[in-house]
């Protein structure tokens, strides 16, 4: 018996109805229903029998046929059978829908099936930065020490300021941009000056981080608990947002 | 960088950047983003230059060559040695994508944006956990939300996609059209049952974009 | 495989093979391991292949080489083209988070767990989209949910959230409780100085309203 390996297959009731249709060569456009929900029905004890967790859906399925069925036994009106829907219907656009993403699904398989058979280059070791030169960078953990004094120095100030706008990290980055154009270091407290607002000095830090993340930024000390200093980084390929050259 | 020349020389050094850019990188990289990168003055240089070492790598006999693929070029190598490499990745490579996944790749490829509800209103059975691997292997991904109660998330295909399957673009997959008429063996009924898709929208789950 | 025989063609096949392994090869591949691989009989025979393809990539003028690194061998660009290539990271590192996202992160991190409102209404703008993006990103996940009218889902950061942060130094750090704590966040002046928010709900500077 072959039922047992491919019981386990089927993804649906959909997946199953369409084996028994191409099983019975039955006609997708015309089946006969009571014919389908008989086998259909056939399989779902057997499966059950077997043990196997039948899930819902399929059960969902079996009342749709037994309610197709009945419709379908119910007299047809004389002369209005244009107009009257098949019982059908909706089951046979499913399943027709369903076919076409079926045989997609094998397609990709073929296609994946190519592909696994080439590697492509998987090392992508970016070349090695150029060395720092003086001092040391500092972690995250650094920053967020000295973020935590910039907290503490407004606590103290007990000043609650309200941010006009909404202020954007895109915006901070812009200012500490132009900041950097001018000169080519800045005290990383600096950058908080005249921030009373929480959400405000949340978005500075958070546009300190990114520009470090981005490589605009290098953030070092000369020893710990000296005062972090953000620097530019070496200027000569350095690429705007757009991807194009810049430097 | 320099005025475009038409030496040797300069070409030369296109193709040997090309080559230096198509090796250090693990994606497909876009022709128009190597000429950006290399300063070659068109995207047409920079296609010459990959036809040149396309056919050096063929004549010389390497055992990799470039492939076009999501939209981009990139050097992988020659099927031949899939055995070998295989073994090299053995344990660490991942496991083919199940059936049910590719089903529901299949939809959203086809279908995106798509919510999760419309994907089993196709599939007919819950699509929970694909959606989940589908997602980690980044091969899908959220692209918004939809209109309606809970404003459910929208999956659309991600370049990975089309790279994992080995596609150029979309224009690599048979239409859906193509697809039913694999089936044209099938009877046709005298009169169709089904109408002709496009002129139902009432069913709230399929999307109105099958028409085509 | 065969035996030692010491036909060219032999030779090549095993130079291809090494070609294409230390190709899609992540790591730095030992001539032993190399070896075993390809059925090569001796580490000695993938050294010559090793040493042949090495002249090959020369004297042809490739944009890359093979190195001896680790106790292995691997292919990696000429430094030479180190400008260009570094381009080409250097721009992918600005494909990562978008700005909104970013600053949705920031409120999350900071305020966890916090609901989709709670953050709406410091950003002043709809956040739909970038928390579907940051959960797709593993980067915040549902941790659970409040209290209220449709018991809205909590946000919080996750472990990888610290790991895009770029943090190394993972176990030195601080909880983000411990952050909280230190950074006073909640702690506001006993009596406001400033009417409570409410009559400013689209300024983002008021969002301790859900305190205590």
């Amino acid at each position: 018996m072959t039922y047992q390996v491919r019981l386990v297959q089927f993804e649906g009731p959909l997946d199953l109805l369409l084996h028994l249709i191409r099983r019975d060569k039955i006609n997708i456009y015309d089946i006969p229903i009571s014919h389908i929900t008989r086998e259909y029905l056939g399989y779902i004890e057997i499966m059950q029998e077997l043990e196997l967790e039948v899930a819902g859906e399929f059960f969902v399925m079996a009342a749709t046929l037994m309610r197709i069925k009945s419709q379908m036994l119910l007299p047809r009106h004389e002369g209005f059978e244009e107009e009257e829907a098949d019982p059908r219907e909706e089951l046979v656009r499913n399943l027709l829908e369903y076919r076409k993403f079926k045989e997609a699904a094998h397609h990709l398989a073929s296609k994946e099936e190519d592909r696994r058979k080439v590697f492509p280059r998987t090392a992508a070791t970016p070349p090695a930065e150029e060395p720092a030169d003086e001092g040391f960078e500092v972690s995250l953990y650094d920053l967020l020490e000295a973020l935590q004094s910039v907290f503490k120095n407004i606590n103290q100030q007990a000043v609650y300021h309200v941010v006009p706008d909404s202020v954007t990290v895109e915006q901070k980055i812009e200012a500490i941009r132009a900041t950097l154009a001018r000169r080519s270091e800045v005290l990383f407290t600096e950058l908080f000056i005249g921030e009373f607002a929480k959400i405000e000095i949340i978005v500075t830090f958070l546009a300190i981080l990114e520009m470090i993340k981005l490589g605009e930024l290098v953030a070092r000390q000369m020893s710990h608990a000296a005062d972090i200093w953000l620097y530019k980084p070496g200027v000569d390929s350095y690429i705007d947002a757009n991807g194009s050259p810049n430097g | 960088m320099d005025e475009n020349t038409d030496t040797g020389i300069d070409d030369r050094s296109i193709e040997r950047e090309v080559e230096a850019l198509l090796f250090a990188s693990d994606i497909p990289l876009a022709a128009a983003k190597l000429a950006a990168l290399t300063g070659a003055p068109s995207s047409r240089r920079v296609l010459e230059a990959i036809g040149a070492l396309s056919r050096f790598y063929g004549e010389s006999g390497r055992g990799f060559t470039i492939v076009e693929v999501a939209g981009g070029y990139q050097l992988t190598t020659l099927p031949e040695f899939s055995g070998v490499v295989s073994r090299l990745f053995k344990g660490r490579k991942k496991a083919k994508l199940t059936l049910p996944a590719l089903e529901t790749l299949a939809i959203v490829a086809y279908k995106q944006p798509i919510s999760r509800m419309q994907i089993e209103a196709i599939r007919g059975v819950n699509c929970d956990g694909v959606l989940a691997t589908l997602i980690e292997r980044e091969v899908i991904s959220i692209s918004g939300r939809g209109e309606g109660i809970g404003k459910p998330y929208l999956y659309s295909t991600t370049k990975k996609f089309l790279e994992y399957m080995g596609l150029k673009d979309f224009g690599d997959l048979p239409s859906l059209d193509e697809l039913e008429r694999r089936f044209a063996f099938d009877a046709e009924p005298s009169k169709p049952l089904v109408p002709p898709p496009g002129n139902q929208s009432d069913d709230g789950g399929a999307p109105d974009a099958d028409g085509q």
